[in-house]
């Protein structure tokens, strides 16, 4: 049964990088990526199960927040072309 | 406490380093590092000593054995590579200061010291252990620090000269690590001892592309021909002391790992016999002999020329290896040493007209022969050094070189290993003539270098002569070191 | 800023320590208290450098509300399912402004995330009490479920 | 009750997979960014909570399941913020949400007094 | 225009337990190594979150650009001081047998401490190459 | 298992070709350590195939406790000491870049190259 | 007892061997001291000159008495050390290098400062390294040390060749280096390091070290390396340095020609014959049959391109080219005679050339002429001059009364015992042709009048210590021809008579 879940998780991961390959603008290619990346958290929890070995779950949710960050700070480098800045409407003094 | 020497070796410029960045004020970084460098100095020798009279010494970390426990392992070979690192270091420290002070800008100083200092724990390190994964960990503290030194030159093209220099060494490094996890995944180890034991007992297919990995990433680590491009930038646009630093160091210790890799862990027989890689080496040398030293003719800055002709010469260590004999391996070792004492004399010398005249290019070099006396005949007596004139640690290391060549009998070789030193007239005497022939015509006045930058020249160009009359406790070792790697003698 | 909020976070932060940790020995134990005292002193830190600090929203209708957004969640993944299913494709996208009731930020985050966190629509922007949602069909806002899930929220803010 | 346990979570697991290839293939047939945020909330919500939960029946009462538990609610948590980050950068490009030109919105589905996009296109005509 | 509510609230209310889970990571990882490589990385990625949101100022506030880099230099100081104290009480280097009576408990102190300076070194590494990249805008990126 | 180890390697190798390729033709210097991330990354991989096929090979043996078996934390090492070496390694090279962009302007290698021949000869 | 004994006696013979070769080194120490006060400067010079003469001279009884002085100095490489040995050959070699020194300085002093010479400090420094170096090469104990003393003497030289730093300076220089340094780098070194191969040793020793060692056929191979590996001794085609290094002050072509350089080489050349092959081994395998006819021709060449030089200095360079083949076409003989004939001709030829050049020098310092054919009527105005140059010449050609007659005699013999007619031949055209191109200049300068007659107002001697040098050459010259006993002693000992 794992081996089902691990397959759909690589199909689903195959059909982002699809979508993260079309584009066509370079958010679709964030959002692919960002897909790619929580499928990845799953694949990682489905592996350790299949092989037996579930004490990857560290890295699977190690691998989670680096994806969020990881996200966010392309998003904000793209809009204001800095990380440093805030991101409300405030901005920063 | 002395059995700890190993480790501490590479501990106590690994905690010095750190305390370095954090330091505000660029002396107190510089005395700390230079304390510690000669300190690593006495050390190495302690240990050079130790080798020499009980052989080998073996320590491991953390008491496990092993393969968990990482053993540092050292032999006449290491200690050698070891003892050469440690006196470049301790030479490099004290000429740093007054050099960074010029170039570079005050609040990056400590870091640069901390650099260097990871840069010696990283090559210490390399040279020490006997656990192939440390080693590259080491090599890769090594490179990455060399990395960020190099990008502090104060022209921008050190930058992408240091970038340039990442790629290539990363993807050199990557080969290590793959060549290292193939050895692992067949045996299960990654001691150096152990991988000798067992790797004649696998596959000898997987060996060699192991092999094939470990000999392509350490060529690029070496710069040997066609791989040496990223050197030739990295040694122009880095600090003077970086340039000295690297240029009389990192080669070597690549060096030192090839050597390792081919001799100690894969052994003469399979290297040898089996992937006969002197055949593909030993062409390889001689055309980065002929290529390197001509090219270097034709170079109108002075640091370039000279990494150009470090090309070339660490295309005769690769030459003196891949001879394969007691006597050429002991040509290739014992130019290492030489070569670091005749580049770090030269580099040195560029340094100091850095220094005062702000400017190595060779019409920066034009009258210098009589503004900067001490610091051109320092130049002047390196480059005889470099050429290989009898007297210098050069000669030493050609006439070993050409007398494995004649006893090998390959006449060819040794015909273009002279020729090789005759190229190096061509381009030495470029600079001297620029120096003495002709007249100085900047605007400012220029004066001799500061004794703080003379004083390690000197001592490097003294070693020079030296070594190069007395040349017994060097080639001693380095007959020893070979016979230790080809596994004859006592 | 005050004090109750820091011995209120330290304490479920401990919460969730003791739900990971699984070694109960004194030096653990030690080493856990250690940290929430940590990372408190690093909320604090925020909080006074940000000035954005909020009551935590420690409620026990939390996990009813979340049992009901499961289910809403997978009623919602239904239907997008079946539309994606469909070789029509029968999308109908539109974009509309919500008002949002609440008065916290912390509840107005909760609507907005639940929002999007049911399928066929999303959260785009938040401006004071106005969200721009983007729905997949018109079906979606039509209003009901909307509805329903802010009294919802609005009730775990005791609002209502 | 082992085998109850085993099937359960066999069919969360069957049906998270369903999910997560359904909403995989919704990224793919969605014509715009936002649309296709749609579909990847699918797999995030569904297809990962569906697998996890299956798992966790597997862990059963472990530091395993509590893990699971945690991966499953960061991801919930997350999931939301980086499509609104996502969507809101979008839109903040100047990226106009697709619109199918022949779709009417009927009266009862419209709000009060708002102001909506397509009539604002219709206007300009 | 948009108020940001949504990533502000979000971030302060997961920050808090990102570190946390850091530090629980930093201290059951000892029977395993890598844990405190992991907790660095967590750690760090907690104060980057706070940064890409509240912006770097603040975070610099919170976690000032000197602890970074004194964290970095520290945590290697840390590691390699454990080394010598165990060469000191007489064992070799990293023997941490000798740390404490029990060998047993020697090792134990002797991985939790090497782990803690890990995983300050790259806590402090990471955060400090956070913001250096932070501090340049797109004109120079 | 074994076809699972398998795929790992042609995974391996695959990521090696990519990240390589990408390294060897990009002129970009930010792609170019993308390419060296992907060829970094498909180490990693290769190690943990190795995990599966010499784990628990070799026991710590704890002095004083009579066989006190822990898992073999050596391949789990090595991958984490590989990633930080590779990361380190990517964080140097993108402060490089950012600070050639602010020296060049750019993060083109063409550029760059062009800009540097048009310097005097150093 | 002797002055000499007095002051050296007490000093064994290796310790004497190495003060030898590092006296001139102290006495750089004082002309660098002595820098502002060039009088000062020039007695230092002199000074350590005549200690160095008066050292080697406390040498004699132990030369004559059989035995070799030696000392280790060092042994850079295991097995091969660093060694000073005095034989009699090198003895011989020594006598006149220290001998001519001091005279050379005493010119130095005129010429340098008559000629107003810029960087006079240096040109002493080197000079006196340059000595060392020559005593070095002389007191050789292997071939090693022997190269080793030979490059620095090819080094040593070229701050005093390139002494005006001047653009045409500068081209000579890189000819002066370019050729020495790559015939002794590129084929002696090779010769060197192929000899250390074969016999496992480098040690001068009576009879050779390679006799049992190396094929019959790889004999002539070796022997070249070494022949046309010692660019000193200036055989066809690695000649031209030496016309080149005429650019140098008169001094320098003095120390080149006669008292270090070109003798340095040609003695290497004796010795290699001498002591490493052996004249059993070259004689006996023919080895050298196509060397000597390269000597030969060298001899025949530069003799002919002589004749046609107009320039003084260029035309004594090719002579010099020409005489030096002499020597060695003694040492490739490899006979009795041929040895001894060469090694006298290093004696004969230094005394004979080195008053040819003090001779030029003083015409040009005196009268500014360098070319031949401005030199008619001079010898009215310079009769002492040309007087002295006279002499040498008839040493050059070799004829009596003059040292060279001795050794053109010897080599003679030497050929007529290898059974060469035609050698003997190429000898006696050779001294015909000099004959023509040297006698020429100071019968031009005494007999011919001058074309145009007011220029040569004013011309008067040189200067008195170039004059007072001009005069112990000369009279050297004739003395050798009167008393060549002691050198003949020397070389019947190194021939084994
Ligand atoms: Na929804
Ligand atoms: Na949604």
């Amino acid at each position: 049964m794992f081996i089902v879940a691990t397959i759909a998780v690589v199909v689903a991961m195959t059909f982002a990088m699809v979508r993260a390959l079309l584009g066509p603008t370079v958010y679709d290619r964030v959002l692919a990526v960002n897909m790619f990346g929580t499928k990845t958290v799953l694949l990682i929890a489905v592996l350790g199960f299949l092989t037996g070995r579930p004490d990857f779950l560290d890295l699977a949710l190690l691998y989670a927040l680096i994806n969020f960050i990881g996200t966010l700070a392309v998003l904000k480098f793209f809009e204001y072309g800095d990380l440093g800045r805030r991101v409300d409407s405030e901005g920063e003094a | 406490m002395s059995e700890h020497l190993p480790v501490l070796l590479v501990v106590i410029p690994l905690m010095a380093a750190p305390t370095a960045a954090l330091l505000r004020w660029g002396r107190a970084a510089w005395g700390l590092a230079t304390g510690t460098s000669w300190v690593v100095l006495a050390m190495a020798l302690l240990i050079l000593r130790r080798v020499q009279d009980e052989g080998v010494i073996s320590y491991f970390l953390g008491g496990w054995a092993a393969p968990i426990g990482i053993e540092y392992r050292i032999d006449t070979v290491n200690a050698w590579v070891l003892m050469i690192v440690a006196a470049i270091g301790a030479l490099v420290m004290p000429y740093a200061r007054a050099s960074f002070e010029r170039e570079i800008q005050p609040s990056k100083i400590p870091l640069l010291y901390a650099g260097l200092l990871l840069c010696l724990t990283g090559l210490l390190g390399i040279a020490a252990t006997g656990d192939v994964f440390n080693l590259f960990v080491f090599l890769e503290i090594s490179s990455i620090s060399a990395y960020a030194l190099i990008a502090a030159g104060p022209d921008r093209r050190a930058l992408h000269a240091a970038y340039k220099y990442l790629i290539m060494g990363s993807i050199g490094a990557t080969f290590i690590v793959i060549g290292i996890g193939m050895m692992y995944a067949m045996t299960g180890t990654l001691n150096m001892a152990d991988l000798a034991q067992r790797l004649p007992e696998v596959s000898s297919r997987t060996v060699s592309v192991a092999f094939a990995f470990l000999t392509v990433g350490i060529s690029l680590k070496l710069a040997l021909f066609p791989l040496h491009l990223w050197l030739l930038d990295a040694y122009t646009f880095a600090p003077s002391a970086v340039t000295v630093f690297l240029a009389s160091t990192a080669t070597k210790v690549a060096v030192y790992m090839l050597v390792r890799f081919f001799f100690s862990i894969f052994g003469p027989g399979f290297s040898l016999e089996v992937m006969a890689f002197h055949w593909v080496l030993l062409p390889l040398a001689l055309i980065a002999v002929i290529s390197a030293s001509l090219t270097a003719i034709y170079q109108l800055n002075v640091k370039r020329l000279l990494a150009y002709s470090s090309v070339a010469q660490i295309g005769y260590m690769i030459l003196g290896v891949s001879l394969a004999s007691v006597t050429g391996l002991t040509a290739g070792l014992l130019h290492l040493f030489n070569h670091a004492l005749i580049k770090g004399a030269l580099f040195m010398a560029m340094g100091c007209v850095m220094y005062q005249v702000g400017s190595v290019r060779m019409e920066a070099m034009r009258g210098l022969g009589k503004k900067m006396p001490w610091t051109m005949a320092a130049f002047v007596l390196g480059g005889l050094s470099l050429i290989g004139v009898p007297g210098t640690v050069g000669f030493i290391s050609k006439w070993y070189l050409v007398l494995a060549a004649v006893e090998a009998g390959m006449w060819v070789v040794a015909a273009l290993v002279l020729v090789g030193s005759l190229m190096a007239v061509a381009y030495v005497w470029k600079v001297v003539e620029a120096a003495y022939f002709q007249e100085y015509k900047g605007e400012f006045e220029v004066r001799q270098a500061p004794i703080s930058l003379l004083a390690p020249t000197w001592v490097l160009v003294a070693a020079n002569l030296y070594f190069g009359v007395n040349a017994t406790l060097t080639s001693g070792v380095a007959t020893r070191a070979a016979e230790v790697l080809l596994g004859v003698g006592p | 800023m005050r004090p109750t909020r820091y011995i209120l976070l330290g304490l479920s932060l401990f919460g969730f320590w003791l739900v990971l940790s699984g070694h109960y020995t004194p030096l653990i134990l030690t080493f856990g208290v250690l940290s929430c005292t940590l990372v408190c002193v690093v909320a604090w830190r925020m909080d006074r450098v940000d000035r954005y600090a909020f009551r935590l929203g420690l409620t026990l209708r939390l996990p009813g509300y979340l049992l009901w957004l499961t289910r809403e969640i997978f009623k919602a993944n239904v239907n997008v399912a079946r539309i994606i299913l469909d070789p029509r494709l029968p999308i109908s996208p539109i974009m509309v402004p919500f008002r949002a009731r609440m008065k916290s930020d912390l509840w107005r985050m909760t609507y907005a995330n639940s929002i999007t966190l049911t399928p066929g629509t999303i959260t785009t922007g938040t401006d004071g009490r106005i969200f721009r949602i983007h729905a997949l069909t018109w079906h979606d806002v039509d209003g009901r479920e909307e509805d329903e899930m802010e009294e919802r929220v609005l009730a775990l803010d005791g609002q209502s | 009750m082992g085998l109850f346990l085993d099937i359960v979570s066999w069919v969360l697991l069957l049906s998270g997979s369903f999910f997560a290839v359904v909403g995989a293939l919704g990224v793919i047939r969605m014509p715009d960014l936002f649309t296709r945020l749609h579909a990847a909330g699918v797999t995030d919500t569904m297809g990962a909570g569906l697998i996890l939960v299956g798992l966790m029946f597997q862990g059963g009462m472990s530091l395993v399941t509590v893990k699971l538990f945690m991966v499953l609610g960061f991801l919930w948590f997350s999931s939301p913020v980086s499509t609104y980050a996502l969507s809101r950068a979008t839109l903040a490009s100047g990226q106009e949400p697709f619109w199918s030109e022949d779709m009417e919105i009927p009266d009862t589905a419209r709000i009060p007094g708002m102001v909506y996009p397509v009539d604002a296109t219709a206007e300009g005509d | 225009m948009s108020d940001q509510v949504i990533l502000r609230v979000a971030v302060k209310i997961i920050v808090p337990m990102i570190l946390l889970y850091a530090l629980y990571v930093q201290f059951h990882g000892d029977f395993g190594p890598g844990g405190g490589f992991q907790a660095g990385v967590i750690f760090a990625a907690g104060i980057i979150l706070y940064g890409l949101v509240f912006g770097l100022r603040r975070a610099q506030k919170v976690f000032p650009t000197w602890v970074a880099r004194l964290m970095a230099a520290s945590g290697v100081l840390l590691y390699a001081g454990v080394g010598i104290a165990s060469l000191l009480l007489g064992g070799r280097y990293l023997d941490y047998s000798v740390l404490a009576h029990d060998p047993h408990h020697g090792q134990h102190y002797g991985i939790l401490l090497v782990e803690l300076g890990v995983m300050i070194t790259v806590c402090g590494v990471m955060i400090t190459i956070f913001y250096f990249f932070a501090a340049r805008g797109r004109e120079t990126l | 298992m074994r076809i699972l180890g398998l795929y790992n390697y042609w995974i391996f190798i695959f990521l090696m070709m990519v990240g390589f390729y990408i390294l060897i033709s990009r002129r970009n210097l930010v792609k170019k350590i993308l390419g060296l991330n992907i060829f970094q990354t498909s180490v990693f991989i290769f190690y943990i195939s190795l995990g599966k096929i010499t784990g628990g090979t070799a026991p710590i043996l704890v002095e004083g406790e009579s066989e006190v078996v822990y898992s073999n934390p050596l391949p789990h090492v090595l991958i984490l000491t590989a990633i930080v070496v590779g990361v380190s390694t990517t964080a140097v090279a993108l402060s490089l870049v950012v600070r050639i962009k602010e020296a060049y302007g750019t993060i083109e290698g063409a550029e760059i190259n062009a800009m540097d021949n048009r310097m005097p000869p150093p | 007892m002797s002055p000499v004994q007095t002051l050296f006696g007490s000093l064994s013979g290796g310790t004497t061997v190495t003060l030898a070769v590092l006296l001139p080194l102290f006495g750089t120490a004082f002309i660098g001291l002595f820098r502002a006060r060039p009088n000062l400067r020039e007695a230092a010079t002199i000074v350590t000159g005549l200690l160095l003469f008066g050292l080697v001279l406390s040498l004699w009884p132990q030369i004559m008495a059989g035995e070799n002085p030696r000392f280790v100095l060092s042994t850079p490489i295991p097995g091969i050390p660093l060694v000073l040995e005095v034989e009699p050959l090198g003895y011989l070699f020594s006598l006149v290098a220290s001998f001519l020194w001091i005279v050379t300085s005493l010119y130095s002093i005129g010429y340098m400062r008559g000629h107003h010479e810029k960087n006079q400090t240096r040109f002493y420094l080197f000079f006196a390294i340059a000595i060392s170096a020559a005593m070095g090469v002389a007191y050789s104990g292997n071939l090693f040390t022997l190269f080793l003393f030979y490059e620095v003497l090819t080094l040593c030289t070229f701050p005093l060749v390139t002494h005006h730093q001047t653009e045409k300076a500068r081209r000579a220089g890189r000819v002066y280096l370019g050729i020495l340094l790559s015939t002794s780098v590129g084929l002696q070194l090779l010769g060197i390091i192929w000899t250390y191969s074969l016999a496992g040793t480098l040690d001068f020793q009576v009879g050779g070290i390679l006799d049992g060692h190396i094929s019959a056929r790889m004999v002539p191979v070796l022997l070249a390396l070494f022949v046309f590996g010692v660019g000193k001794a200036a055989v066809m085609p690695f000649h031209r340095w030496l016309p080149a290094a005429m650019v140098a002050p008169t001094p320098v072509s003095a120390l080149l020609h006669a008292v270090a350089v070109v003798k340095a080489g040609v003695f290497t050349i004796l010795k290699v014959s001498v002591f490493i092959f052996g004249p059993e081994l070259i004689s006996g395998t023919g080895a050298a049959d196509f060397l000597i006819w390269i000597a030969a021709a060298t001899i025949i060449l530069g003799s002919l391109v002589a004749f046609t030089k107009d320039n003084l200095k260029a035309r004594l360079a090719y002579s010099t080219i020409s005489q030096l083949s002499y020597i060695v076409l003694g040492a490739l003989l490899a006979n009795q005679w041929g040895i001894i004939g060469g090694g006298m001709h290093i004696v004969m030829h230094a005394f004979g050339k080195i008053t040819l050049f003090f001779g030029a020098g003083a015409i040009m310092v005196a009268a500014h002429k360098t070319e031949i054919s401005q030199m008619k009527g001079l010898g009215r105005s310079m009769p002492f001059t040309f007087g002295a140059f006279f002499v040498g010449a008839l040493s050059i050609i070799g004829l009596p009364p003059a040292g060279g007659a001795w050794s053109k005699w010897f080599l003679g013999l030497g050929t007529l015992e290898a059974g060469e007619l035609g050698l003997l031949a190429v000898l006696m055209v050779s001294s015909l042709l000099s004959l023509a191109y040297l006698l020429e200049i100071p019968l031009k300068a005494f007999f011919s009048k001058p074309d145009r007659p007011p220029e040569q107002e004013g011309i008067r001697e040189a200067p008195l210590p170039s004059l007072i040098a001009m005069g112990i050459t000369s009279l050297g010259t004739i003395g050798l021809f009167v008393f060549p006993e002691p050198f003949y002693r020397l070389m019947t000992m190194v021939v084994g008579g």
